[in-house]
């Protein structure tokens, strides 16, 4: 533990590429809070115009799902591959999700009367 | 690791929170505690789609009936853009501005409170003019566990977040406070992504019936 | 605060402060693991009074209730209260050194578990003298549970609520501690098969613990605060109860199980002097049981009327489970095969394990067999099948590793005479025990029974069967006479005790310094070691690093008082149907104190301290003698 | 060769095996004795599947000890230092497949024998007349007894089941209180009587139990129920199709019987009086089933046990009812009426005895 930091500085070169570096990522994620509000507007959207359930169903669950997705990808950082054991974590999450659905799908379908 | 070094916008690492032994123990560990929230959130929302609208024979009331979008609606927007100004926050940590960190965390906290005080309402509501109580029936069990659950994560996150601000308002960024930072904006995120399956599962498809 | 203070006698006093708040990895895992043999003890003394009382037919030893309440309380004992945490002392103890760290990820929440589980254990067991303990089974199904008089239900929910939460805790504080905390060089696939299955287990225990939690909760929310979750006449449904009771609770048997398999892979190897054949895949095997466990939880219901269906797709992929289970058992087989065999008391253990697991096992795919489970669900052949696989897989695995590991924790050995005679006696008992209840079951014995007519032809087995279990009996005292015995024997001060000693924790002179290695160790490869030893390394290992100060972390008092908190907490919901009027207040002051111990906590920055070089050097000299550890 | 060899092999250990078993256990009990078509074909599975895990557990244990005798220390050599082998592809693969293979040899009988057990779709059928052709009885499980309600024949009947021979027999099972689980091990498998559902199966039984030693299959509760769980038997008469129709006219015939307060015999008057609120005399009763709060007395006199388990006799037919909980602890029947010989609302011992020859007396078969 412990003796892992030391400082250093960086060159102003490299400082002000990583401000417009931080600041271009920044507006990709407000690119992305953008679809987000665009699908929930759409999810309510279609269930207010009273489409068939049939539609409406999978189609907002789907929308749900991308929406969880960009949250996990691009506000959590899961995609970025420096951020420490990134992997693991990856692998960890989607089991974790994996057995969610499981039980979501098994009480939906087969256990249930 | 010092907490006491002083850092400058210029000495101030990429992926500050994670340099540290400690700031890695904390990525990940908050990761996995996620993990394990997700299954339990799987296992409340089962239970909930199990029991909807079930209750003692005769039960007149019905998620159709019950539910409204309007305040569900703002809620979500709220939640929403409050994960998106702890994204800022994120931000501004990169760029060592304290000062953004805390401003931004502090929108975060305001449009939790905001989120928070709409569910009460909403509870409100529901218990004392529609007399849907917590013990009227299965269903209204269910619903109030998997919702309020919900709103058990936002409001430890709300301590969580309000403490981070009050006990680092004054002592700038470190690489102390730094993963600290991080690990609730990630919590922050992830109450936000449950958010989302209520709002479509027990909200939207309620209303359908 | 960087007290070097080892090697001076404590008073009596100032040992048990240092044991409130210590976060030192080694210590909460010796208290892991003697609340476990407390509590292994007193279930298992549960048991002996369930044997007496079947011992004959019309017996009245014990009363129907009572003994309902030693049934649940055995069950719930011996799997969350003894196994867990006799595992989990190990872990403590062992991966760490396994890895190369100096402690795990999070030594506070480390500590927290501990003291949230053992609170938790003591509040279950306060039941028996706060009018009756519960009687619903370990399962507790909800039915039987909701209409169960008195507290003990009550008890059994709040007490598992305080020590899950705390098993969680420790459960991700593993997980974190071995994907950051690896010494250099020690990649995935080179980490002992031990620290391998306890990080499956951390994960089991991540994804299992939830459901647990939320059946729990509802079943307090309905008895303590009129929810209806489980209560039919208000549209709730007691089958959501099992299936997430069984959501956790098939993975809890491979929470069990596993680390288990982790201890014998490390065994077997040492005294078959041969590396472990096989190793990635059982590593993959490890991994696989993992997963396939939460795919087959609905074998435990078959005779629940899930349909054709469901039984059918739940009892093919439980079967499934024998494939990797089988890779493993024959990968230890293969491993002594053209090996050099020592039988050493852990050794016997190992050698006792393996037909005694694989007896278990093919039971429990006779049960996944979904008809013919019609027949033996819920009789004896169950308690037969599940005792062999947890009787003969994890006692012994915990048995033969407190031989195997003694020397480190202790720094003592345990008699081998006395060894093997707690072996025979207890291995003879245990088989005597079960494996006549295979027939009982058959003979159409249902369990959970207080007791039983004469004459329905189960008289003579259930004699022998409890015979069995005295004998079991004997084989514990055997092996608590031996530890007392050891603790007053001369130190060893060595390392690499058994001599074949092949992962990085034998490379440790005991007694280990607070601080585990003085320098990081570098891992060159699988059985780091065993590497060094035969390449002639005189120094033990190779290092990652020179001598330099070391961090470690401050001990605190706070979890103890936070876990106080939730305690007190309990006894208020506890009451709160009573419609006393101080639960209410008890509740908030409870959760009010757990709380002001985190504020507190995170107003006060813990930086840990600082072991200078000078100071590790006078530690190990105080050990070690001149010269420090060669 | 070699085929033939194994399969000789492979009979003459299941052979064995059912000498093995189906010596052990009583008739009337164990599920090594199976008395009808769902039980024999439960005793195969078992058969069939000890059969493969017989196989599996001698090759491990012969491996095993092999090697453990082979490679001792003693016998190596103090020095002797094996090699390090890391593993091998070609075993890995071996004891991959081979248990693969015999999970699907064994998963196949166990898919088949699902649906058909599973398989109550006949409880539907009706012939021209619109009457149920197959048998139907349900069942509701009680703290600590059970009821029998034959719905098409309008009779209900309690702890003793009777059933033809010969036929399926399909069962409607619920529980009133907590669950339980109805069992007949030596006729078939179990299944859970839930609260909130109805589950469904069938049984088929092929023997009569007149031969048995108390003439009837014993039936258990098999799931943990509270303190009497222990005690929830309950007893399976299996009668020849003529004989069962004997018994349903017999039984049919018992409509409006009623115990009266009236009557000169002491023991039916004090019966009206303090039982018959739980207790009905009568086997047709038209109550929906499930809802009596005690069983039904009708044929108490044809029963080969009091209370599902104690021994037949007057003796204890009088101890139970001046204490029923010390017989099963946490019973309904406790605490329902006063024992003493004080007050004019108790019941003295004499009431008590003349109730035990009055409801020893209910019988239809006699
Ligand atoms: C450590 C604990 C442990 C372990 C490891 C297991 C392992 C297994 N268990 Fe067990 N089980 C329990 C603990 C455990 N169980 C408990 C506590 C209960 C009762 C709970 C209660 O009701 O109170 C229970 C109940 C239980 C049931 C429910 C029975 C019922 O109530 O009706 C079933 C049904 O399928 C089952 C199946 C299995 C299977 C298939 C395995 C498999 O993992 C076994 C795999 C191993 C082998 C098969 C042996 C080695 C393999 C080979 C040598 C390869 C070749 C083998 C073949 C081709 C067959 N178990
Ligand atoms: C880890 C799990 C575990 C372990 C190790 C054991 C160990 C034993 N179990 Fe248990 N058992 C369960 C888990 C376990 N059991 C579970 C989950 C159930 C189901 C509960 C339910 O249905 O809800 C069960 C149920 C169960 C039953 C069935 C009860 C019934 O259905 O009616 C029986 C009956 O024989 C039994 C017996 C035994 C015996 C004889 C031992 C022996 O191995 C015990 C050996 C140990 C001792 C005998 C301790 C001796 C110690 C002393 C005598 C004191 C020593 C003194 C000092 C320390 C100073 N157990
Ligand atoms: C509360 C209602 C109630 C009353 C009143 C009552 N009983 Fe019962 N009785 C029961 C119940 C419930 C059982 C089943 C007990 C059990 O097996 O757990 C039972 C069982 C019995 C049995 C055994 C039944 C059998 O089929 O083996 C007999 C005999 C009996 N009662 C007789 C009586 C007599 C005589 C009286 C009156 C003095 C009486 N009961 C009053 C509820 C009642
Ligand atoms: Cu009814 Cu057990
Ligand atoms: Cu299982």
């Amino acid at each position: 533990m412990g003796h892992d930091t030391h400082i250093h500085e960086k060159s102003v070169a490299q400082h002000e590429f990583d401000r417009r570096k931080n600041a271009v990522e920044m507006r990709k994620q407000v690119v992305n809070f953008a679809i987000m509000i665009l699908f929930t507007f759409i999810a309510f959207a279609v269930v207010v115009a009273d489409f068939s359930p049939y539609f409406i169903k999978p189609f907002i669950l789907l929308l749900a799902a991308v929406q969880v997705v960009l949250q996990l990808y691009a506000f959590m950082h899961m995609g970025e591959k420096h951020a420490s054991h990134i992997g693991t974590i990856n692998t960890f999450v989607w089991v974790g999700a994996i057995i969610a659905f499981t039980v979501f799908l098994c009480f939906l379908t087969i256990i249930w009367w | 690791m010092d907490i006491n070094t002083k850092y400058t916008p210029k000495t101030w690492p990429d992926h500050a929170e994670q340099v540290t032994l400690e700031g890695k123990n904390k990525f990940v560990g908050i990761w996995i505690f996620i993990c394990s929230d997700i299954v339990l959130f799987a296992s409340v929302f089962a239970t909930y789609l199990a029991l909807k609208d079930s209750g003692p024979s005769g039960m007149d009331i019905t998620a159709k009936e019950l539910f409204g979008l309007e305040l569900a609606f703002v809620m979500t927007m709220l939640l929403l853009t409050s994960s998106l100004t702890s994204v800022y926050a994120m931000y501004h940590m990169k760029n060592f501005n304290s000062k953004g960190v805390l401003i931004w965390m502090g929108i975060t906290v305001l449009l939790g409170l905001g989120f928070l005080g709409l569910e009460i309402y909403e509870f409100y509501e529901y218990t004392v003019h529609e007399g849907f109580g917590f013990t009227h029936s299965a269903f209204s069990s269910a619903f109030y566990l998997l919702v309020g659950t919900h709103g058990l994560h936002v409001i430890i996150g709300l301590i969580w977040i309000t403490g981070l601000i009050i006990r680092n308002a004054k002592r700038g960024l470190n690489l102390y406070n730094a993963p600290k930072f991080f690990a609730a904006s990630i919590y922050w995120h992830f109450i936000d992504v449950v958010w989302v399956f209520i709002f479509t599962v027990v909200y939207l498809m309620g209303v359908l019936g | 605060m960087s007290s070097v203070a080892i090697g001076n006698k404590k008073g009596f006093g100032a040992t048990l402060w240092d044991y409130l708040t210590t976060v030192d990895h080694k210590k909460l895992g010796n208290m892991y693991f003697f609340a476990g043999l407390l509590f292994f003890a007193i279930a298992g003394f549960e048991a002996l009074l369930m044997r007496i009382q079947l011992m004959v037919p019309n017996n009245d030893f014990v009363s129907a209730g009572l003994f309902n309440e030693l049934l649940t309380m055995h069950g719930t004992t011996m799997l969350f209260l003894a196994a867990t945490p006799l595992l989990f002392g190990f872990m403590n103890w062992i991966v760490p050194l396994q890895i190369g760290a100096r402690d795990v990820a999070f030594p506070f929440l480390n500590s927290l578990g501990f003291w949230l589980f053992f609170l938790g254990a003591v509040f279950l067991h306060l039941s028996f003298f706060m009018g009756g303990a519960p009687d619903a089974g370990w399962t507790s199904y909800a039915s039987l549970s909701l209409y169960s008089p008195g507290h003990g239900i009550d008890f059994y929910v709040l007490g598992l609520q305080i020590s899950g939460a705390g098993t969680l805790i420790s459960g991700i504080n593993f997980v974190v501690t071995i994907i950051t905390m690896r010494a250099p060089g020690m990649t995935f696939m080179r980490m002992p098969l031990f620290t391998w299955t306890t990080l499956i287990v951390g994960a089991l225990i991540t994804f299992a613990f939830p459901p647990l939690t939320v059946a729990l909760f509802f079943m307090l929310v309905d008895r303590m605060f009129g929810a209806n979750f489980f209560d039919h006449t208000m549209g709730g449904n007691t089958i959501i109860y099992e299936h997430l009771f069984w959501i956790f609770g098939h993975p809890e048997v491979y929470i069990l199980i596993l680390p288990a398999f982790g201890l014998f892979s490390e065994i077997i190897p040492v005294f078959a002097r041969k590396r472990l054949f096989g190793y990635s895949s059982m590593v993959f095997a490890t991994i696989l049981i993992g997963f396939l466990g939460f795919m087959v939880w609905a074998h435990h219901m078959f005779a629940t009327g899930l349909g054709p269906t469901a039984n059918a797709i739940f009892a093919v992929a439980t079967m499934a489970i024998a494939v990797p289970t089988g890779m493993k058992v024959f990968n230890w087989i293969l491993t002594i095969w053209g090996g050099s065999i020592k039988v050493t008391v852990p050794m016997i253990y190992a050698l006792g394990f393996i037909p005694s697991f694989v007896a278990g096992g093919v039971t429990g795919v006779m049960q996944a067999v979904a008809p013919l489970d019609y027949q033996l669900h819920d009789s004896y052949f169950i308690v037969a099948h599940f005792h062999y696989v947890i009787v003969g897989g994890v006692v012994l695995g915990i048995f033969g590793a407190t031989h195997f590991y003694w020397p480190i924790m202790t720094n003592r050995v345990l008699n081998e005479k006395l060894g093997f005679l707690t072996f025979w006696t207890f291995f003879i008992g245990f088989h005597l025990t079960f494996f006549i209840q295979h027939f009982l079951g058959l003979m159409g014995m249902p369990r959970r029974v207080f007791t039983y007519q004469g004459d329905q032809g189960w008289d003579l087995f259930n004699f022998i069967s409890s015979i069995g279990a005295l004998l079991m009996g004997l084989g514990v005292i055997f092996l608590v006479v031996n530890m007392l015995l050891s603790i007053k024997s001369k130190p060893l001060n060595t390392s690499d005790y058994w001599g074949d000693g092949r992962s990085l924790e034998w490379a440790l002179k005991t007694p280990v310094p607070f601080y585990n290695f003085k320098q990081t160790p570098l891992i060159r490869g699988y059985d780091p070691y065993w590497i060094e030893k035969h390449e002639g390394n005189k120094e033990g290992m190779t290092y990652a690093e020179p001598v330099g100060d070391i961090h470690m972390p401050n001990g605190s008092i706070l979890p103890l008082i936070m876990s106080i908190g939730m305690f007190i907490a309990a006894f208020g919901s506890l009451y709160h149907p009573d419609g006393v009027s101080w639960s209410v207040p008890v509740i908030i002051l409870g959760i009010g104190i757990t709380v002001a111990c985190m504020i507190i906590r995170s107003f006060k920055d813990d930086l840990g301290f600082t072991v200078t070089k000078e100071e590790i050097i006078a530690t190990e000299e105080s050990l070690y003698g001149k010269g420090g550890n060669k | 060769m070699m085929k033939g060899l194994k399969k000789w092999r492979l009979f003459s250990l299941l052979a064995v095996m059912t000498v093995f078993l189906s010596a052990c256990g009583e008739e009337y009990i164990s599920t090594l004795r199976p008395a009808g078509a769902v039980g024999k074909e439960q005793f195969n599975l078992l058969l069939f599947s000890i059969t493969i895990m017989a196989l599996v557990v001698v090759v491990v244990s012969v491996l095993y000890i092999y090697a453990f005798f082979k490679f001792r220390r003693s016998r190596q050599g103090e020095d002797y230092m094996p090699k390090q082998v890391e593993g091998s592809h070609t075993l890995e693969v071996i004891w991959t497949v081979i248990p693969i293979v015999l999970l699907l040899i064994l998963a196949v009988p166990t898919l088949i024998s699902t649906y058909k057990l599973g398989d109550v779709a006949a409880m539907e059928h009706v012939d021209e007349d619109g009457n149920k052709t197959a048998l139907t009885v349900d069942v509701t499980a009680k703290l600590y007894w059970w009821e029998f309600a034959y719905p098409d024949l309008g009779i209900v009947t309690a702890q003793e089941l009777v059933v033809p021979t010969g036929e399926k027999v399909y069962f409607n099972l619920k529980a009133a209180d907590v669950k339980h689980s109805f069992w007949i091990p030596s006729v078939g498998g179990k299944m859970d009587t839930n609260v909130e559902n109805i589950n469904k199966f069938y049984l088929v039984f092929d023997e009569e139990s007149e031969g048995l030693k108390d003439g009837v299959f014993y039936g258990k509760c098999a799931e943990l129920c509270g303190p009497s769980h222990a005690l929830m038997d309950f007893k399976v008469k299996t009668l020849a199709p003529e004989a069962f129709d004997a018994w349903v006219a017999s039984m049919q015939a018992t409509e409006g019987q009623i115990a009266s307060k009236d009557s000169t015999d002491l023991g039916e008057a004090t019966f009206a009086a303090s039982c018959l609120g739980c207790h009905a005399v009568s086997s047709v009763t038209g109550m929906p089933a499930g809802a009596a709060m005690g069983p039904n007395l009708t044929t108490f006199g044809d029963r080969s046990h009091i209370a599902g388990f104690l021994e037949f006799n007057k003796e204890n037919l009088v101890s139970w009812i001046k204490d029923p909980e010390e017989y099963k602890p946490g019973n309904l029947m406790t605490g329902a009426y006063k024992v003493g010989n004080n007050n004019p609302d108790e019941l003295s011992d004499e009431e008590i005895s003349a109730l035990a020859d009055y409801i020893m007396s209910l019988s239809v078969e006699k």
